[in-house]
This record gives C-alpha cells, sequence and structure tokens, in this order.
C-alpha cells in the first residue's frame, strides 16, 4: 500500500463497523419511511440516530457524537414521541396514495436525485484526504470551542437568538389566548340545564363492561356502548375499544348455561340481537 | 378678376347654407344675384377677351400654392382661354336663368333656401372645373359638382327612391374619378406635373403607349361625369332631383364636363389615335344607346335624360375625332346647353302644372293650356331634331360631316351611326311633343278613375316663362349666330386647333341626308303616336321596347354583378374576418386560456406535490450543475 | 437652462389628471371644468411650440436631455421635428373637443353613493393619455418611448373598460361583458405587440449600445454602426409589429372594431384619431431611422398588407351594420393609407402620410363624435334603426355629412389633400399598388354614403321623430373641427411647411430620392 | 475502505428522506423525514470534516443540530395547533388552496 492509498483509507475495524452499522442506518431509514405507525417510525428513527453518532465517534467528532446521542435521540425524539402520544399513539397511517401520480413522482424524483448525488460524489475529485489527526490534536471539544467563539461567534449567537425565537413561537402557537372570564361551575351547571342535553354527570367508562381502561365504553343496559363514557379526545381519535359484543356473548353462554341447568329452553334469540341490528 | 367669379357664387352657397332660417325669406334672391353677378363679372371678362388680339386671349392668374410638397406643386391658379370662357358664359348664363326659374318651381318647398345654397355651390364648383390650371384643381370642381349633384339629387331626400338615386350617381362618378386621378398619376409620373401647360407642350417627349393609358383614363373619368357608356347608369335616375336641377346640372353644364375635359386635353388624344377610337366608339355607342332608351321611356323627364345621353354622345364622338371635331363638339355643347335646357325647364313647367306627373302617358292636349311653355317647348323640340336653321341644325349637321370627313371604313360607319342617331332623335322628341301637347287630354280619365276633380292645368308664373322664353330664343338663333361667317370656329381655334375634314361626299349631300332622316323620324313618330290615340297603360310593347324601358338591361346588370356580388363579397369577409382574422386572435387567447387552466390543475394545494416539484427541481438543477462541470 | 417647454407640454395634463382625480365626489361639475381648463392649457402650451419651432432649423428642436437611468445608458431625451409638432398639435387641439363631447358621458347612472367617483376619474384618465401620448411623441429615446407607448394603454383600458355606450347600454345585460371583452382584447393585444417590441429595444441595446435614437440614427448614418442583415431585420420586425398592431395593419386589426364600438364616441375617436397615430407615427420616428435598410427590404409586403387594410377595411365597413363598427373599419381603411404613404418611399408619399394622419384624426373626430350625438339620442348603434333625420335635425344631418364627406376624400376637404398624396407617392413607385389603392375612394364613397343615406334620408322614423338637433355644446365642439377640416382642405400649407423638412430627413435617412418624372429623365 | 463511502450512505439516506417526505401524509413522520435528510447532510459534513482535517465541517454540522432543534420546536408546536383545530395530522387536509 502506498502512502497515498493509505490516506485514503481507513482501518479494516472500521470498515467492518461502517458496512454493519451502515446497513442497520439504512435499514432503520427505510422502516422510518415505510412503517404505518407513527411511534414505530419514530423509534427507527432513533435507532438510525444512534447509529449515526457511532459514525460522528469514528470520524472523530466526539462532540458531535455525544450530542447527537444526547441531544438529538434524547430530547429531539423523545419530543417527536411525545407528540405522538398526544396525536394518537395507536392510529395507524393508511400507506394507500391519494394524490394521483404522486407516489411514482416521489419515487422518480428520488431515484433521479439518488442517481445524481451518487454520480457527482463519484466525480468529484477527493484526493487530499487529510484524518482529523492533526485537527483534533489539542482534543476534539477544545478545538470546536476555539473555533465557535472566535471565528463563528458571531454565527454562534444567531443560533441563540434562532433558539429562543424558536422556543417563544412554539408558545405563541399553541398557546390559546382565553377570550374571556373562565365561567364558574355553577354556570356551566346552568347553561346544561339550559341546554337541556345531559344533566347529571357523565357516566363513567367500563362501568358494566368488566373492564376499567379509560378507552373501553361503558355499556348500557342491552349491552350496547354508550359513547358518553369516553374521554372526547379518544373519541375523536377514533380510538375506543369496543367490547359490547364480548359482554353479549358472555351474557349469551350465562343464558346458556342457566338453560341447561334448569333444562329450559331458549325463550327468543332474537332478543339478543343488538338494538340497531333489530330496527334494520 | 377671375376668382371673383367663382368667389360669387362660393360665398352665396357659404352664406346660405350657414344662415340658418333667418335667411329663409331673401335665400333665393341672395343666390340669383349672386349667380348673376357671377354672368356680369364673366361678361366683363369675355369684353376684355374680345378686346385682344386671338393669341393673347389666354389668362392665368396664380393665387396661391395648394399641396406645396417636395417635387409635386399643386397651385390654385385660374386659366381663363376662349374654350373656358365659353363655359364660364354657358354656366353662368344658363345658371341665373335657372336659379330665376327656380324662385317660381320651388316656392312651396320649405327648404327653399338650401336648394339656392346647393345651386350656388354647384355653380362654384363648375367654374371652378372650367377655370382650372391644372388637372388636381381640374379634379377639385370635378368631384364638387359632384357633391353638388348628390345634394341636388337627393334634395328631397325623404324619398327613399331621390336618396338612393343621389348615392348611385355619386357612386358611378366616383368610378370615373378613379380614372381621372389615376390619369393625374400617370401624368405625375410621366411629365412630373399635372398643370395644363407643362403637361400639353410635352406630349411629344413619351411614349404612345403612355398616352394612350392616360387618355383612356380621362375618357374613363368623362365616362362618368357625362354619363356614357358603360357608366351612364346613374342619369336616368338622377332625374329624381327637382327639374331645374335636372336642367342645370344633368343636361346643360355639368353632364357635358367630360366634353370639356376631353377637348381640354385634345393635345394628348391627338398624339393617341388608339385613345381618341375608343372615345369616338364611346360617343357612338352612348349615342344609339341614348336614342334607343329615350323611345321606350314613358317619364318625360327620363326621356330627355336619355336624350341628354344621346346628344352627349355625338358631342364625344365630335371629341374623339380629333382637330376635326372638337369646335363642333362643343358648338353642340352649347346650343345643346341652350335647347335641353329649355326643353328640361318645358317639362319642369308641365309638371308643376299637372301636380308633379311625370307620366306623359297621363297627358296629352296640353297645349291649349299652357301655350308659353308649348311654344317654348317645341322650339326646343325643332332645335334638338336638328330642324334646318335652328341651332340644333347647324351643329349636329357638322358633326355628321366630320364623321364623314374621318375617312375610310371609320368614317363610313361612324357617320351612319350619327345620321341613324339623327332619325331616332326625331322619333323619340316627336313622340314626347305629340303625347306631352296634342292628342286627347288622357289626364282627365285619370281624374276621373281616381275620384277627384280633374285638376285643370295651369300655365306656370312669370318668373319660371321668361326663362324658357330667354332659352327658346337662344335655341332659335344660337346656331346660326355661332355658324354665320364661322365666328364660333375662329373663337375657338387658338385653343382647340382645328382642321377641315374632306368628307368623301359633299357637304350638301350630307346636310340632305340628316334632313331625310329627320323627316323619317319625325313621320315614323306621327304614325304611331300621332294618328292613334295613347294608351293610358303602356302596353307591352317588343322585346327591344321592353329593354329599352329597362334601360337595355344595364342596372339589372350592375344589380346582379355588382350589387349582388358586391353583397356577398362584403358579407362573406365579414364572416372572415369574424371566424377566420379575429377567429386566430381568439383562438390563440382560448388556447392560452386553455393551457393556463391546465397549469393551473398543479397548484392543488396539496403540500406534497408542491414539494415533489421542489424536489424535482432541485434534481435539475443538481443535474445541470453536473453538466455544467462535465462539459 | 431654457424653458422645458416640453416636459412642461407633457406635465401639465398629467398634474391635471391628478388634480381632477383629487375633486371630491359632489363636485362633479367642477372637476369637468377643471379637466377642460388643463387641456387648454396643454394646447396653448402645444401651440407655443408650434410658434417656437422653427422648420428651417436642426432637426430635433426644443431638445432636453437628463441622465436616468446611468446603468444602461437610458435618458430622459425629448425632443420634436415637425411630424411630431404636428401630431403634437393635433392631439392637444383634439383633447378639449373630445372632453366637451364626452360632457355628460361620465355622469353616474344614480346618485346614491357618495365615494363613487365615475366623472373625475373619465376625466382625470383622459387627460393622463394625453399627457402618454404627448410624452411619446416627444421621446427621443427609445427605451422612454417605449414606456409611454405601453404605458398608455392602462387609461385607455379603463376608458373602454369602464365607459360604455350609456345609451346603448340601458337594460342590455350583455353589453358588459362585451365591453370587458373588447378592453381586455385590447390591453392583450396592444401588450403582446408591446412584449415583441420590448425584446427588440433590448437587442437594439446590445447591438447599438444606447437608447439614444439620435445617436443610434447619427451612427447609422454615417455608417460607424453596421448592424449584420439579419440582426437588423429581426430588429425591425420586432418595432414593426408593435406598431402595426397599434396602427392598426391587416390582419392586426381586429381588436380595433370592438374597442371602438364598445367606448363612448369620445374614447373611440381618442383611440383612433390620437393613439393609433402613435403606432403610424413610430413606423416613421423608429423603423424608418433606426433601420433603413431593413425597412427598405420590408417595402413589399407592407406596401400589400397595407393595399390589402385599405380594400378590405372598406369592404367590411360596407357590410358592418353598427354606425361605430362601420367608422372603425373605415379607419382600418385609412390607417392602409397612412403605412402605404410611410412606405412608398417618396416625399410625397411621407409628407401626404404625415398630413393624413393629422386630417384622419379631424376627420373622424367629426363623424365619431357626430355619431356618439346621433346614439346618445336614440340610444342605438345599429344604422337600422334609423332613418330621416336629416328632416328633424338638419344641422346634425349636415355635419354629419360633412364628416363623410371628409372620409370620402372630397376634395376642398382636408383629408383629400393628403389622400392624394399618399396615392401619387405610392403610384411613382409602385404603379400597380398605387391604382388597386385608388379602389379605395370608390368604396370609401360607398360606405359612407350608404351610411348617410340609411339613417339621415327616407322617411322619418317613429323613434327619431322627436330628435332634438345639435345642442349649442356639441356645435362649439363640431364647427371649429368643420372649419379646420375646410381651411386645411384648401390650404393645407401651414402643415406641410412644418412637414416637409423632416420627411425630407427621413428620405435621406432610408437613403431614398424620389424618382424623376419619366420625361425628364429621358432626357 | 474509502472514506468517501459515508458520502454516499449521507446521500443515500438523504435520498430515503427525501422520498418520505414526499409520500408520508402524517405531519410528525413528515417532519421525522426531515430529520432524517438533515442527519445525513450532518453525516456528510462530518466526513468532510475528516477529510480536510479541520472542524469547520463539525462546526456547520453543530450548527445545523441547533436549527434542527428550533425548527422542530416550531414545526411541532405547528402540528400540535394543527391538530387541535382539525383533529388530523395529515398534510393533505390543509389544502385549502386547491381548487
Amino acid at each position: 500500500m502506498t502512502a497515498q492509498l493509505a490516506a485514503y483509507s481507513t482501518s479494516t475495524g472500521e470498515a467492518v463497523q461502517f458496512w454493519i452499522l451502515g446497513t442497520l442506518a439504512v435499514l432503520g431509514a427505510l422502516c422510518t419511511v415505510f412503517l404505518k405507525k407513527a411511534v414505530h417510525s419514530a423509534l427507527c428513527l432513533a435507532g438510525t440516530m444512534i447509529v449515526l453518532a457511532v459514525f460522528y465517534l469514528a470520524n472523530g467528532a466526539y462532540f458531535l457524537g455525544i450530542v447527537q446521542i444526547v441531544v438529538y435521540t434524547g430530547a429531539i425524539m423523545m419530543l417527536f414521541l411525545f407528540v405522538v402520544m398526544l396525536v394518537g399513539v395507536t392510529a395507524a397511517d393508511s400507506l394507500k396514495e391519494t394524490i394521483k401520480g404522486q407516489r411514482w413522482l416521489a419515487l422518480l424524483c428520488g431515484l433521479g436525485f439518488g442517481i445524481l448525488l451518487f454520480a457527482g460524489i463519484g466525480h468529484a475529485s477527493l484526493k487530499d484526504f487529510e484524518g482529523i489527526g492533526r485537527a483534533n490534536a489539542n482534543g476534539n471539544v477544545e478545538g470546536l470551542a476555539s473555533l465557535i467563539f472566535t471565528r463563528y461567534v458571531f454565527a454562534f449567537e444567531l443560533t441563540g437568538v434562532l433558539l429562543i425565537t424558536a422556543a417563544v413561537g412554539a408558545m405563541v402557537l399553541t398557546h390559546r389566548q382565553r377570550i374571556g372570564r373562565a365561567r364558574t361551575q355553577r354556570e356551566l351547571a346552568e347553561q346544561r340545564v339550559r341546554e337541556g342535553k345531559h344533566l347529571p354527570p357523565l357516566p363513567a367508562p367500563g362501568v358494566y363492561a368488566r373492564h376499567n381502561a379509560v378507552d373501553i365504553a361503558g355499556l348500557l343496559p342491552d349491552g350496547t356502548p354508550s359513547e358518553l363514557t369516553v374521554n372526547k379526545t379518544l373519541r375523536e381519535r377514533g380510538q375506543i375499544r369496543d367490547v359490547s359484543a364480548e359482554a353479549l356473548n358472555d351474557l349469551r353462554a350465562l343464558e346458556q348455561r342457566a338453560e341447561e341447568r334448569l333444562e329450559r329452553t331458549a325463550i327468543e334469540a332474537a332478543t339478543f340481537k343488538r338494538p340497531e341490528e333489530a330496527s334494520k | 378678376m377671375i376668382a371673383l367669379l367663382i368667389a360669387a357664387p362660393l360665398l352665396g352657397a357659404a352664406v346660405l347654407l350657414v344662415g340658418g332660417r333667418r335667411l329663409d325669406a331673401v335665400g333665393h334672391w341672395i343666390g340669383t344675384l349672386l349667380a348673376s353677378a357671377s354672368f356680369v363679372i364673366g361678361l366683363v371678362l369675355f369684353a376684355d377677351l374680345l378686346g385682344r388680339e386671338a393669341e393673347q386671349r389666354t389668362v392665368v392668374q396664380h393665387l396661391f400654392s395648394w399641396i406645396p410638397v417636395a417635387g409635386f406643386q399643386a397651385d390654385v391658379a385660374f386659366r381663363l382661354d376662349q374654350l373656358s370662357m365659353t363655359f364660364v358664359l354657358l354656366i353662368t348664363g344658363v345658371g341665373s336663368l335657372i336659379h330665376v326659374y327656380s324662385i317660381g318651381y320651388m316656392e312651396h318647398d320649405e327648404r327653399r333656401r338650401r336648394f339656392f345654397g346647393y345651386l350656388n355651390l354647384f355653380l362654384a364648383a363648375m367654374l371652378l372645373l372650367v377655370l382650372a390650371d391644372n388637372y388636381l384643381l381640374l379634379y377639385f370642381g370635378w368631384e364638387g359638382v359632384g357633391l353638388a349633384s348628390y345634394l341636388l339629387i337627393g334634395f328631397w331626400q325623404h324619398k327613399p327612391s331621390a336618396a338612393t338615386a343621389a348615392k348611385k350617381a355619386f357612386l358611378v362618378n366616383r368610378v370615373g374619378d378613379m380614372g381621372l386621378s389615376i390619369a393625374i398619376m400617370l401624368m405625375f409620373l410621366t411629365f412630373g406635373s399635372f398643370a395644363f401647360e407643362p403637361v400639353l407642350s410635352q406630349v411629344g417627349d413619351t411614349s404612345e403607349g403612355r398616352l394612350t393609358a392616360i387618355g383612356l383614363m380621362l375618357l374613363l373619368a368623362a365616362c362618368g361625369k357625362s354619363a356614357q357608356v358603360p357608366l351612364q347608369s346613374w342619369l336616368g335616375d338622377a332625374m329624381e332631383g327637382p327639374t331645374p336641377v335636372s336642367a342645370l346640372i344633368h343636361a346643360a353644364t355639368m353632364v357635358t364636363a367630360g366634353v370639356y375635359l376631353i377637348v381640354r386635353s385634345g393635345a394628348i388624344f391627338n398624339a393617341a389615335p388608339d385613345a381618341q377610337l375608343a372615345v369616338t366608339v364611346v360617343g357612338a355607342v352612348t349615342l344609339l344607346f341614348g336614342a334607343v332608351v329615350g323611345c321606350a321611356k314613358d317619364d318625360i323627364k327620363k326621356a330627355l335624360a336619355a336624350s341628354t345621353m344621346s346628344q352627349i354622345g355625338y358631342m364625344m364622338l365630335a371629341a374623339g375625332l380629333g382637330p376635326l371635331g372638337y369646335v363642333f363638339a362643343i358648338m353642340h355643347l352649347v346650343t345643346h346647353g341652350f335647347f335641353k335646357a329649355g326643353l328640361f325647364l318645358g317639362a319642369g313647367s308641365v309638371m308643376h302644372g299637372m301636380n308633379d306627373e311625370v307620366d306623359m302617358r297621363k297627358y296629352g292636349g296640353l297645349r291649349r293650356y299652357m301655350p308659353v311653355t308649348f311654344v317654348t317647348f317645341g322650339l326646343g323640340y325643332l332645335a334638338i331634331i336638328g330642324f334646318p336653321g335652328l341651332s340644333g341644325f347647324f351643329s349636329k349637321d357638322k358633326i355628321i360631316e366630320a364623321a364623314f370627313a374621318k375617312g375610310g371604313t371609320e368614317g363610313w360607319i361612324l357617320g351612319g351611326v350619327a345620321l341613324l342617331g339623327a332619325a331616332v332623335t326625331a322619333f323619340y322628341m316627336t313622340r314626347v311633343m305629340l303625347m306631352t301637347f296634342f292628342g286627347e287630354e288622357r289626364w282627365r280619365d285619370r281624374a276621373e278613375a281616381s275620384g277627384q276633380a280633374a285638376a285643370t292645368p295651369h300655365e306656370s308664373p312669370g318668373v319660371m316663362t321668361i326663362p324658357m322664353i330667354v332659352l327658346a330664343v337662344g335655341s332659335v338663333f344660337g346656331g346660326a349666330f355661332f355658324s354665320i361667317g364661322d365666328r364660333f370656329l375662329h373663337w375657338l381655334e387658338p385653343v382647340t386647333g382645328h382642321s377641315e375634314g374632306h368628307p368623301p361626299v359633299g357637304a350638301w349631300a350630307v346636310t340632305a341626308a340628316t334632313v331625310v332622316c329627320l323627316l323619317i323620324g319625325v313621320a315614323v313618330a306621327w304614325a304611331q303616336y300621332g294618328r292613334r290615340p295613347v294608351p293610358a297603360v303602356a302596353p307591352r310593347g317588343s322585346l327591344l321596347t321592353r329593354a329599352a324601358r329597362r334601360d337595355l338591361f344595364q342596372d339589372d346588370f350592375n344589380h346582379v354583378v355588382l350589387v349582388r356580388g358586391g353583397e356577398h363579397l362584403t358579407r362573406s369577409l365579414v364572416y372572415v374576418d369574424h371566424t377566420l382574422v379575429d377567429g386566430v386572435v381568439n383562438g390563440a387567447a382560448a388556447s392560452v386560456g386553455g393551457l393556463s387552466g391546465r397549469m393551473r390543475r398543479l397548484q392543488n394545494g396539496f403540500a406534497r406535490s408542491y414539494a415533489v416539484s421542489m424536489f424535482g427541481g432541485a434534481a435539475l438543477l443538481v443535474a445541470a450543475t453536473l453538466l455544467m462541470r462535465a462539459v | 437652462m431654457s424653458f422645458p417647454l416640453l416636459t412642461a407640454t407633457a406635465a401639465l395634463p398629467a398634474v391635471g389628471a391628478v388634480a381632477t382625480a383629487a375633486v371630491p365626489a359632489a363636485r362633479r361639475t367642477a372637476a369637468k371644468w377643471l379637466a377642460l381648463a388643463f387641456s387648454l392649457g396643454t394646447l396653448a402650451l402645444a401651440a407655443t411650440i408650434l410658434v417656437r419651432f422653427d422648420p428651417g432649423g436642426a432637426r430635433y428642436q426644443l431638445t432636453e436631455s437628463h441622465s436616468w437611468i446611468a446603468a444602461f445608458g437610458v435618458r430622459y431625451e425629448l425632443g420634436v421635428d415637425g411630424i411630431a409638432v404636428a401630431l403634437i398639435g393635433l392631439t392637444a387641439l383634439l383633447v378639449p373637443f373630445v372632453m366637451l363631447a364626452g360632457w355628460h358621458d361620465a355622469d353616474p347612472l344614480e346618485t346614491g353613493s357618495r365615494r363613487w367617483r365615475p366623472t373625475q376619474g373619465f376625466f382625470a384618465l383622459i387627460l393622463a393619455l394625453e399627457a402618454m401620448v404627448i410624452l411619446s411623441f416627444e421621446a427621443t429615446d427609445v427605451f422612454l418611448f417605449y414606456i409611454f407607448f405601453e404605458a398608455m394603454l392602462i387609461p385607455l383600458y379603463f376608458l373602454i373598460g369602464g365607459f360604455g355606450d350609456r345609451a346603448h347600454e340601458r337594460g342590455e345585460k350583455a353589453a358588459s361583458t362585451q365591453r370587458s371583452y373588447a378592453a381586455v382584447k385590447f390591453l392583450l393585444y396592444n401588450l403582446a405587440g408591446g412584449l415583441i417590441m420590448l425584446a427588440a429595444v433590448i437587442g437594439l441595446y446590445v447591438v447599438a449600445g444606447s437608447f439614444s435614437l439620435t445617436e443610434i440614427a447619427q451612427a447609422r448614418a454615417d455608417g460607424s454602426l453596421r448592424m449584420a442583415t439579419g440582426v437588423e431585420r429581426w430588429l425591425f420586425l420586432g418595432f414593426f409589429f408593435a406598431f402595426a398592431v397599434k396602427a392598426p395593419l391587416w390582419p392586426l386589426h381586429t381588436w380595433l372594431p370592438n374597442a371602438m364600438q364598445e367606448s363612448t364616441a369620445p374614447v373611440a375617436v381618442l383611440i383612433t384619431a390620437v393613439v393609433d397615430k402613435v403606432g403610424t407615427f413610430a413606423m416613421l420616428r423608429f423603423c424608418l431611422q433606426l433601420f433603413p435598410e431593413a425597412s427598405t427590404w420590408a417595402t413589399p409586403v407592407v406596401l400589400v398588407l397595407a393595399l390589402i387594410s385599405i380594400i378590405y377595411g372598406a369592404l367590411l365597413a360596407v357590410g358592418q351594420r353598427d354606425i361605430k363598427r362601420l367608422i372603425a373599419y373605415a379607419s382600418i381603411s385609412h390607417f392602409g393609407f397612412i403605412i402605404m404613404g410611410i412606405f412608398a418611399m417618396t416625399s410625397q408619399g411621407q409628407s401626404g402620410a404625415t398630413l393624413y394622419m393629422v386630417n384622419h384624426g379631424l376627420s373622424t373626430a367629426v363623424l365619431m363624435l357626430i355619431a356618439g350625438f346621433l346614439i346618445s339620442r336614440r340610444g342605438s348603434r345599429l344604422i337600422a334603426d334609423y332613418g330621416g333625420v336629416q328632416k328633424v335635425a338638419p344641422v346634425l344631418a349636415g355635419t354629419f355629412l360633412i364628416g363623410s364627406l371628409a372620409t370620402l376624400s372630397l376634395p376642398g376637404l382636408a383629408p383629400f389633400v393628403s389622400e392624394f398624396l399618399v396615392l401619387v407617392g405610392t403610384f411613382t413607385r409602385y404603379p400597380a399598388i398605387g391604382i388597386a389603392a385608388t379602389l379605395g375612394i370608390v368604396l370609401a364613397a360607398l360606405y359612407t354614403l350608404v351610411l348617410y343615406q340609411r339613417t339621415m334620408t327616407g322617411p322619418v322614423r317613429k323613434e327619431v321623430s322627436a330628435m332634438p338637433d345639435l345642442r349649442v355644446r356639441e356645435l362649439v365642439v363640431v364647427a371649429p373641427l368643420i372649419v379646420l377640416l375646410i381651411f386645411l382642405g384648401v390650404y393645407p400649407k401651414p402643415v406641410t411647411d412644418i412637414v416637409n423638412p423632416a420627411v425630407q430627413q427621413t428620405m435621406s435617412d432610408v437613403h431614398q430620392t424620389d424618382p424623376k418624372p419619366e420625361v425628364e429623365a429621358a432626357k | 475502505m474509502n472514506p468517501v463511502n459515508y458520502l454516499y450512505l449521507a446521500a443515500l439516506l438523504f435520498t430515503i428522506g427525501a422520498t418520505g417526505v414526499l409520500i408520508r401524509r402524517n405531519a410528525i413522520v413528515l417532519f421525522m423525514c426531515i430529520e432524517l435528510m438533515l442527519n445525513a447532510c450532518n453525516l456528510a459534513l462530518v466526513a468532510f470534516s475528516r477529510m480536510h482535517g479541520n472542524l469547520d465541517g463539525q462546526i456547520v454540522a453543530f450548527f445545523t443540530m441547533v436549527v434542527a432543534a428550533a425548527e422542530v420546536v416550531v414545526g411541532l408546536a405547528i402540528i400540535v395547533s394543527l391538530f387541535r383545530s382539525r383533529h388530523s395530522a395529515s398534510v393533505d387536509d390543509a389544502s385549502l388552496m386547491k381548487l
């Protein structure tokens, strides 16, 4: 091996690491894109990021590698997960395309772009391969720090401004202005009476369902689920778990057992049909 | 002084037309006064000319430069020589008489002031025509008389027929005017000028072909103005105008402008025999055409109009003979001016007395009721048929003689046509005479049939009869006065030139033949209309009669080919303009609009679609960068 | 520095436009008088130009020159030659008459809203248009010219689209759609032309390195600026296309009938008598001076197109049923004459064309304004709705007849002089085209007289029987124009004296001399 | 191994991320894909830093992270408020501009 080539190449260990972790990173990226549930995507992305952090470290960017793990994967990705939870962790996206031709165009563009990038990199004259050793001679963090606080100090200050602005912006965006005075309980009660919709407190979930999770609707005496019992947010997300059929089956089993024991014939099977079915 | 000739009637026209209703009471007097003033000035100038040597009788007055553009000099300059003087006297003289006549004739018309304004305008334009020193100024007058004729034919505008006739006259004249303007352009191209002097004196320097072209274009112009075949169709319709107008414009003066133009441009025609031949042919054809049409018309004014056409045909024929005939053409023009004006005024007087009835089949036996009219009309009649001793005899006889003198086969043919024309003229004029003044009183039947009390025809007032008498005197003695001692010949010769012809037969033989023809014509007419009663409703008649009644299908031809064809052409062009030319424009707009509509679909509101476009754009940019580097 | 007369002449109406627009809604009459006063002031300034202009002096006089966009060498350069003086005079003269004629055209139909100020807008737009037209006659910088050439579309667009034939529209819903169609068509058509011209303007700058007309023309004349034949031809076509749209030349004419038909008569007069003249004027000033060789090259085609315009316009005029459309097609025919005169490349033709621009402005103004008066009385533009007007309104009919006669170029009225000069000028070089063009004078007689006959003569129709004759205001508009028509028809020397030197200059720019009379040439 | 391979990996990740942006409708996943693209860029920057033997590439990557953090904060805030008003995190639902 000539000195030139030596400068180009890296150790075998790094090569092994690259091929294994690189494959993982690509897999993670693909999963991020193609998995249906946002939460899975987020986890895959986190994995990819950790792989990337390892690559940073391998490339001598120790500070960045740590930051990548701590800040990016640890903070930002968790923020993602937080929002995913807020929006609904169980909701699965349909991957069916609704815009005509969008998918094909996207794939075509992506493919073309990738080929172009690869071609560009292949064409680029990357002859002098310095290695990071000299730059990291005084320690990576110290080196970065001296650059940040000298040459890039202005940009650094600006990023500070940017972060503050972003924080304020996020607050503004998510903050709901309270326009009027908060209504007292009495007023709310009066309003309820005036509207005449539902006077007593809403029923709790799972009351007659033998489950007590918040997303399980309580059953009405006839065995049908009552949506009123479920939290509004869950209702809107469509995350109500319906266990009424289970309850009815249980009931039927109970009655069958009772028949067997009391040796009576079934009164009428049709009565156990759900009311809306009966009405059809 | 010359300018004053024109200025007087022009002033009259301006005052009368701008003055408004305030002048209604005195308008006709102002008009007549200024027309007469012009006549008086003409007489003074005439006396002045007579006092000079024959060679120095050309007076040129340069007023101002009209259109001064590099290489193009059009001046307002007047040229008074013997030829124009003759016309000036004819125009102002007959014009003044007709002004006087109109005072009576138009008495009951509320727009009489305006009528006199138009008449004055006509006089000014006609004087400008004959006094102009260059062809462009002549063109000015030429169109000016066209305008006056338009206004006067259409004077009774509330009648659609009058308005249509006026428009037709103007349009047909415009076709002729096109010829004149092309002739002027040819002159400018050839000689660099269109003043009489440089053009006519340089005729020898250019080719005969060019001169023939100019000559033919001038002939086209003359055909339009003088109602010669093939542009004759307007004259008959022009009789929609008041009768004094027919007398002044469509008999005595304006229609003879074509003859003036050809005689004035004699030098050009002399050097272009082909053009000359064309003039004689046109003259001869029109002569017969007019005569044939005249035989069949029952409308007294239209019969006279056809006669006018025919008589101008004589003049054209003479003018086409070159120096042989110029003088006689003008002489016939002048005598014709007298007797035809007289005849028209007579016809007007008859109509005046008959409640504007124009159909001769509803006249008859009028000689007892309007003696003055009868006598003056009769004298005019005798003059036009060339009764020996009266003015028409002298002038027409000379023309026939000159036609024979042309020599060769041409001479025989032309002479024969002229003789035939004389016979037919005698026939139709006798017919008019007999149907109007002799025979039974057919107007009574009509009045009884319609249940009205028979309106007794009455003689016209003095203001109308006096001009008729004066004109009758002119028609009786004019010819003799001009011919005795060849006065007219000597007077005009310096301008037009003259060469004695040598007729193949003796002059007396020609005269005798003329008289014989005339007697035959009268006799046939007497046999048909004098001895038998005239049916009040026109019989169907022979094919020729029916054709003649319809102006030998000229109008039908025009209608089918020009009017109908033109209508189709314009209609299809309107369609083409709308669908094709505008369609291309609108189509371009619509396709841009359609394309935009398609493009708008791309703006579907989906952020991801925009992202694809953005990403595609980025890819293209990368590609472009790579390509640039590769190059 | 002397008083900037040219700038002042253009600035005065511009200031007037602003002032008029600022008049409160209620003071409608005051706005009209104010606008009229400004237009009369402009007329006075234009008269001053006429007096100060010395026909025998330098080519461009009263020049002003200031740097404007230094980076591209665009200068604010003004100057007038004889042709421009004549046309500025025409513009300044017509505007007051047009305002008077349209005195009531922009009164609001219902007096309700206090903020709605159509009257002020109408008069302000007219003044703005006047300013831009005058500036485009004055500009000797190609870029400056281009700006005003395009900018005048804006006020005109609003004038066409915003103010239609009031009387005609009553009870007709479709009218406003048609009007906006006409306005949009006008705008797009002219914008397209202008856009192509812009490309040519930029191309010219690339080739010549300057926008100054005088500099480029000078360089072209003394040979220091050579253009490749192809380049010159393309640039010429770019300029010519824009001017041919504006002029308009067949087959780019279809916007004119729509625009004139839908706009009020005063606006129609402004379009055809003033704005379109910028197109023909620019052919004379820019096409010929900047691209002499290409102009000579294009002459045969342009002449044939002009000839088609003449005959085609006239034939279509015959076939129209709408008075204003008829006049529009007649104008197309006349523009054919003007363009033919310009490209005949003879001094008669070009002098004639310049005179024609002035005379056509006057004659069309008379005819169109009276047609407008007529239409406002009866509320219909259709010829068939009239008949016998002569009987009830003789003065109206008489003046209309004079306008018609001017349109058909009767000798004694101004258009004859110019038309004949154009014909002679064309004939001496291209006899066949000259002869064919004389057909146009026959057709002109046909369409004008048919129009007159159908509207004015014949039995009086019931609908027109109560029609009032011309009012004093209307007579004040028409009478001076008619007097001018007659005066210039008999004594056009004042105009030709101003125009001739400029025409000679243009002739020498295109390296053309008049053909000699054949008799002289033979000697 | 040639360190250029890091660049190829970065390009691949970037492309995958970009394609993800184009085909996913869920705003959150979309954001994640954007993060993926940013990270790919960071990897390339770090690799460049190593190739050129100076730390500027790492500095830029550092700034990128900061900006990404800011972006995520604002972006997620937008998603939350979007979800609040529309009860959906699909970007296709926010298409008021469409015809």
